[in-house]
């Protein structure tokens, strides 16, 4: 056993670790640059979407601005209360109960039960269809079923169906982008626990509404008589329930003679 | 990635749904370069095996150790001892794969499959399950190796462990064998593979 | 020589660009039983009406005033009772204002006050006269005229140039027009460019109109500073960057306006309007419109504005075959309509009946980047690229690459092999990169 | 083999193309597939590496003649190459971060995906393999890094333009790559005989 | 009236894909006719087998994914029939059975069907059949037959042929342009492929770019290299690959320009090649890598649009 060449590997290795562990630590000193390493953590916490719904450029953005302390930590909605409560416990804030809102499509216009206005051969856009004599059916208020939003949802969790758009509630993360893209902004972010919802928004007269769809809104205000908690009002020709003050009694939706409100299970 | 903490767990993890080469796609230069021949994949395969598990099991042993700061360089001695090994061995008992792989097997200390390994699994756990997780990758990634291996040899020379077995009238594509062939074929065979797993899930995902 | 600009393509050369049917036919005047104006006719804030239900009304009389700088006066084009003032959805996104009038067939005009001759009208006083005569461009732009001739300071115009190209399919109105009233349209132009104190005025017309070129020269003979150019027939010749390319050979700077290459650009139908508004006095209450396609007697009309398009294809004979498409305009810009009661426009210059076997469009097909659509586009863009930019919603890289200066003429359409909608992808672009300030 | 021009140049066309790192000996694939998403990241990844494999060669020449040979104990190349690497790597990688934060920026952000990246050992153990001198191994270095940049660049240009196709969605991400990386390869196969 | 809506323009142009696609089969015509008159009926059925796999594959892979078939757009014809022209005329039944499945399905479909795919696929498919199997592909035998006037020599049948070098020096430039030379279908007769060409430029299949700057390159940098400029003109596959391969859309850069450096990159590498490297004929390789140049080229060549000036004093 020759121990001489074990010392002298030994030695070697070992002299080699040391000295590049000085030079390291040396360079480490001379080259020090402070870095924010929260900004990381808050970008790892992030739903990550760059989507625009915190009102910044991107995530990266939104994320130098928590770390500066100029924005607020619940404007992350795609991440929801996991991310409120990460960039809580990162910025050491409290965290408050964030309300989960999803998107609604305020219109049950689908084929068959909108009247068509023509034959509509161009590009399938709905921006393009829409701009073309005031859209492809006879409601200007109605969803022309082409999939502008489907095509910007990132959470994949929209699609069309029947030529009218369907929303997959658990996969929405009320980022907002699909409300943006809609060019009769037929969608809305409504609170989740919001289970009655008037889908629809026809403004034009009665008359007219009744000719367009066979489930317009026609004013006919039986829902705000029927309605004992002030919940629903009509105003210029169509019915709005407010959220906050309904109490998912489900009167308005038997009373209303269109079947234009809806009560999700 | 549902690790379940028994041997059988992990090891499956290992071989199945985290296969290295086919799942998390790590150690392409290796996998390429070793794939020329079956016997040749099985010989790198086993190597990284053997270097897999020696690590995990060291590195484990001394996770509490290595302070946190310089746990990448300390990783990395460990692993380039346990390839020095193989490598001494593999020029004593087998040269001729020696001779095939050359320099890719100094190279397995660069290979990630390890170095993630080490990071991700041995750093934090049991010196028990670190092995069997090395066991469980090493294995994975001897598979994948020598499925396409296999493949290679077929397509290459028409011999599978270097016995003839596509007959005479094959004219073996020698393409298959050289370095464009590698890259082709890694890629065609990655491709099934997902398109395979992705219709098993969904058939598993509609059954449930 | 025949001046040009780089790029354009040659669209129907095969059909003579479809002007043979109506280019023979002399402008025939056209009665309407009732007429129906929008308020929205022009670009800038709609008019407000000053007129009721049941309110007798004489032709040239003002029926809406104008809202905003840009805005012009609306006037009624036939003498009669106002049978409704409504809102009714016509070709734009939303519904607009209606004047409903039933014609008495009087044709009893309002008292006018004519400003003066071609020559000796106080040139201070002009753009008043155009704007009260509520003139707005007739090439298809529709922009008040009166705008378009005051100029904001810090800008200078040293050139006029009147657009007698009419490089879009189908249409001979201004050919026609130039035939058979090149007085007008000297006048026209010798008005303007009094009122912009401007001494050099061209009338550019294509080379597939000789004869109207001959009657322009004749009468442009001895009228100061004015001088005719003939071009080469090239779609979209007749677009102001074009125009002004090919006549003066500068080019209008990315992002700015023709002013900014010390021009302006009015189409020759504009001019005889403006002749018409100060010599005669009368505002803009009819146009010449060419009805042709699967019409028995392919026509050019004087139509009264607003006169329903059914009407007009009625008084070229009605339609020859079961129409599968009627659009307004040429067929690379024109805009379909859903149904012919909607009526014409100020800025209608055409109606064109398609048949059914011509009016199929045929289903896009996968590009195959043979570069075709690179060498029609005149602002020499790359379609190809910005088509995948828009396909994949990257608005911001595609206003990077020059999306804003693309024209919507259609040319990349037009050409392509593969049958993809380029120019609408381009105009859907354009909108949401300024309605999002992207 | 003496310094002459022909020799320079016969010597950079066989590193970079005839046998490029990648395309005819497998070295560096995994940054090669893993951020050849952009052309301006492929770049900023490919000067990186030419930066650090310069580097590394010079350095390891060294440890290799100066230290492991006298002391007869060359079979711990592997360990100390490695070593030399990392350690370099985390220097230049601060080096940079302090003196030049724009070039850190572009970058920086690459450098520790370069200590286990196969082609900066692999060309170390290259350099003692062939005997080359001294001068010999920088230059085996640069230049493979010089086929490095160029492969990655070109693969960075074809996957931007095929963001737009609709690939099979079994195939997107790694499958295609290595399936166009294959390709070029072939095409790569041109310069066979090219450098000798 | 149930009119129909869209925006403009309302009436398109006559050409479509299908259009293109023909035009190029027509200009093949000459070609493939000289290919077959020359190698006798062995060619065409060489030519005949390219062309039904590559729209066989096409249509299945299209079935099978469930895409639009759209065989009827020609393209896999015109893959299938220049990649049998690119086989010599003895080449096995299987070789262009394979080589249409590695052109169409591989290089094409697998990267998104038509338009989407970055390299020539009958050219990829030749030079992974060059890799494969060079015994079969880089051995060429004389005509069984011969055009005009010449003193070569026709071979009785194929197998008994001398097997001639690519390189024919000992031909006369007559021979090399009429076809009486050894190579492989498509590439032998130049006249053939002359009037192709003329067809496509009259046409305006093709502009003028890529053709006479690619053949112009080589036959300059070959005379300044020391080689025969005539020879490297009118021998191997240069004016085939000039006219049919490289001008092929999709793998062309989109501007003028750009198509102009890239068939000047062709040239040098063809150069390059055929002079230095170890491959008897470069134009295969050569193209290829220029087509993996071209989303750089693209990148560099933007034109300069209308209104690109500083305001108007």
């Amino acid at each position: 056993m020759d121990y001489a060449a074990i010392l002298k590997a030994v030695a070697a290795l070992g002299g080699l670790g040391i000295l590049f562990g000085l030079v390291l630590s040396f360079a480490d000193k001379k080259f020090a640059v402070p870095v924010d390493e929260r900004f990381t953590l808050v970008r790892e916490a992030v739903a990550g979407a760059n989507c625009g719904a915190c009102g910044y450029a991107g995530c990266d953005a939104y994320a130098q601005a928590v770390v500066k302390g100029e924005a607020d930590i619940s404007l992350c909605t795609p991440g929801g209360q996991a991310t409120l409560d990460a960039l809580a416990a990162i910025m050491q804030k409290e965290s408050a109960v964030a309300e989960v809102q999803v998107a609604r499509v305020l219109c049950q216009g689908e084929t068959g039960v909108v009247k068509p206005r023509y034959d509509y051969k161009g590009p399938k856009t709905c921006h393009m269809a829409v701009s073309l004599s005031g859209g492809p059916n006879l409601c200007n208020w109605s969803c022309v079923g082409l999939g502008d939003c489907v095509r910007v949802c990132r959470f994949d969790a929209m699609r069309i169906e029947n030529g009218i758009v369907v929303i997959d509630e658990n996969k929405c993360t009320a980022c907002g982008m699909c409300v943006l893209e809609c060019p009769r902004s037929v969608l809305r972010l409504l609170p989740k626990a919001a289970r009655v919802t008037v889908r629809c928004r026809n403004e034009a007269r009665p008359k007219e509404a009744r000719e367009a769809c066979s489930k317009a809104c026609i004013a006919c205000k039986l829902c705000e008589k029927a309605c004992a908690y002030d919940a629903i009002h009509v105003n210029n020709n169509v019915a709005r329930i407010d959220p906050a003050k309904c109490t998912l009694c489900g009167e308005c939706v038997k009373v209303c003679p269109m079947k234009c409100i809806e009560q999700l299970p | 990635m549902r690790e379940k903490k028994t041997f059988r767990g992990v090891f499956l993890n290992g071989v199945l749904n985290e296969n290295p080469t086919f799942r998390l796609v790590l150690g392409v230069c290796p996998t390429l370069a070793s794939t020329t021949s079956a016997t040749n994949s099985i010989g790198m395969g086993l190597a990284a095996t053997f270097v897999l598990v020696g690590s995990n099991i060291v590195i484990s042993m001394l996770r509490n150790l290595i302070p946190d700061k310089v746990r990448i360089p300390a990783y990395i001695v460990v692993i380039s001892t346990f390839v020095t090994i193989v490598q001494m061995l593999i020029q004593a008992f087998v040269p001729s794969l020696y001779e095939a792989l050359g320099l890719f097997i100094p190279l397995i200390v660069v290979n990630c499959i390890i170095l993630a390994r080490a990071e991700a699994f041995a750093g934090k756990s049991s010196v028990f399950l670190s092995a069997a997780d090395g066991f469980g990758m090493g294995l994975g990634f001897t598979g994948a190796l020598l499925l396409i291996g296999a493949v290679r040899e077929l397509l290459g020379n028409g011999t599978l462990f270097g016995n003839n077995i596509l007959g005479g009238g094959f004219e073996p594509m020698l393409l298959a064998v050289m370095a464009p062939g590698g890259f082709i074929l890694f890629g065609l065979i990655l491709g099934i593979v997902n398109a395979i797993t992705d219709r098993i899930s969904a058939r598993k995902g509609a059954k449930a | 020589m025949r001046l040009s600009f780089k790029g354009g393509i040659h669209p129907l050369r095969e059909r003579h660009e479809g002007k043979n049917a109506s280019k023979g036919q002399p402008i025939r005047a056209y009665i309407p039983q009732s007429v129906c104006i929008p308020m929205d006719m022009h670009i800038g804030a709609p008019s407000a009406p000053v007129v009721a239900k049941g309110d007798r009304v004489k032709m040239g009389q003002v029926i809406a005033t104008a809202v905003g700088g840009i805005g012009i006066p609306v006037h009624a084009s036939v003498s009669g009772e106002v049978v409704a003032v409504s809102q009714k959805q016509l070709l734009g996104k939303n519904p607009s204002t209606c004047v409903e009038i039933r014609n008495d067939l009087q044709d009893e005009w309002t008292e006018l006050t004519p400003l003066g001759e071609a020559e000796t009208a106080p040139a201070e006083r002009i753009i008043q006269a155009v704007r009260d005569a509520g003139i707005c461009g007739m090439g298809g732009a529709c922009f008040p005229t009166h705008a378009k001739m005051s100029l904001p300071e810090g800008k200078s115009v040293d050139t006029v140039i009147l657009n007698g190209a009419e490089c879009e399919t189908f249409l001979t109105s201004d050919h026609r027009l130039m035939l058979e009233e090149p007085g007008r349209v000297v006048d026209g132009l010798r008005l303007i460019m009094r009122a912009m104190k401007v001494s050099r005025g061209f009338i550019a017309v294509e080379e597939n109109k000789m004869d109207a070129v001959k009657a322009m020269q004749e009468a442009a003979r001895g009228r100061e500073g004015v001088s005719v150019v003939v071009l080469k027939t090239k779609y979209p010749q007749g677009g102001e960057k074009q125009l002004i390319e090919a006549v003066t050979g500068r080019q209008v700077p990315s992002g700015g306006l023709p002013m900014d290459a010390h021009v302006n650009v009015f189409n020759v139908g504009t001019a005889a309007a403006v002749a018409d508004a100060v010599i005669l006095g009368r505002p803009l209450v009819s146009r010449v419109t060419t009805v042709t396609g699967c019409v028995k007697e392919p026509a050019n009309l004087l139509l009264r504005i607003g006169t329903p398009v059914q009407e007009a294809i009625d008084a070229a004979g009605g339609c020859s075959e079961e129409p599968g498409k009627v659009f307004l305009g040429g067929s690379m810009t024109g805009i379909a309509m859903p149904d012919t009661s909607m009526p014409m426009t100020k800025a209608n210059n055409g109606i064109v009946v398609m048949g059914q076997k011509e009016a199929v469009v045929a289903p896009p097909t996968p590009c195959i980047r043979c570069a075709r659509c690179l060498a029609a586009c005149p602002i020499r863009l790359n379609p190809q690229r910005l088509k995948e930019l828009c396909d994949q919603q990257d608005y911001a890289k595609a206003k990077k690459e020059h999306v804003m200066d693309c024209i919507v003429c259609g040319a990349c359409s037009y050409v392509c092999p593969a049958k993809l909608e380029l120019s609408p992808a381009f105009k859907e672009a354009k909108d949401k990169i300024t309605a999002r300030r992207i | 083999m003496e310094f002459t021009l022909t020799n320079f140049l016969l010597f950079m066309v066989n590193c970079v193309l005839t046998n490029n790192f990648i395309f005819s000996r497998y070295l560096g694939c995994c940054p090669f597939l893993g951020v050849s998403s952009k052309v301006e990241t492929a770049a900023g990844m490919g000067i990186a590496v030419t930066f650090v494999m310069g580097l590394a060669s010079l350095f390891t020449y060294a440890v290799y003649h100066y230290i492991l040979v006298p002391l007869q104990i060359s079979y711990l190349i592997t360990i100390s190459f490695i070593l030399v690497i990392a350690a370099l790597v985390q220097f230049v990688e601060m080096f940079l971060k302090k003196s030049m934060p724009s070039l850190y920026n572009a970058l920086g952000i690459y450098l520790p995906l370069i200590t286990t990246n196969c082609a900066v050992l692999g060309v170390t153990i290259l350099n003692i393999d062939n005997k080359y001198n001294m001068l010999w191994s920088v230059l085996n270095g640069v230049f493979g890094a010089l086929g490095f940049l160029l492969a990655i660049v070109l693969m960075a240009g074809v996957r931007e333009r095929l963001e737009s196709s609709n690939i099979p969605k079994a195939f997107k991400g790694f499958p295609i790559s290595l399936v166009i990386a294959g390709l070029m390869s072939v095409a790569f196969l041109g310069f066979a005989g090219l450098g000798n | 009236m149930n009119l129909r809506l869209s925006t403009g323009p309302h009436l398109l142009s006559r050409e479509s894909t299908q259009t293109l696609m023909l035009d190029v089969l027509i200009a093949l015509i000459p070609t493939t006719a000289a290919g077959i008159y020359l190698f006798g009926s062995r060619a065409a059925w060489v030519l005949a087998v390219a062309v039904i796999s590559a729209v066989v594959f096409e249509w299945l892979w299209q079935k099978l994914t469930r895409q639009p078939v759209r065989v009827k757009d020609l393209s896999a014809v015109v893959t299938g029939l220049i990649l049998g022209l690119n086989l010599p005329a003895q080449a096995p039944l299987w070789m262009p059975v394979i080589g249409s499945l590695i052109a169409i399905v591989l290089v094409k479909q697998l990267f998104g069907g038509i338009g989407h795919n970055f390299l020539n696929p009958a050219l990829l498919a030749r030079g992974i059949l060059l890799a494969s199997w060079p015994a079969h592909m880089s051995v060429y035998y004389l005509p069984t037959r011969v055009l005009g006037a010449t003193s070569v020599a026709p071979a009785a049948d194929m197998t008994s042929a001398a097997t001639a070098l690519l390189r024919p020096s000992g031909f006369a430039p007559y021979d090399l342009l009429m076809g009486n030379i050894p190579g492989t279908i498509g590439e032998v007769s130049k006249i053939a492929i002359l009037i192709g060409l003329l067809y496509m430029l009259f046409v305006g299949t093709v502009t003028w770019h890529v053709p006479v700057v690619f053949a112009g390159t080589t036959v300059l940098l070959t005379w300044i290299l020391g080689g025969d400029p005539l020879a490297s003109l009118l021998s191997g596959g240069l004016l085939f690959g000039a006219v049919f391969m490289a001008t092929d859309y999709v793998t062309n850069p989109m501007t003028k320009r750009g198509q102009v450096v890239f068939a000047a990159g062709c040239g040098l590498i063809v150069t390059v090649i055929r002079l230095y490297g170890s491959y008897p004929e470069g134009v295969t390789f050569a193209i290829l890598l220029m087509n993996i140049l071209t989303p750089l080229i693209d990148r560099l060549t933007v034109r300069r649009i209308y209104g690109m000036v500083k305001k108007h004093a």
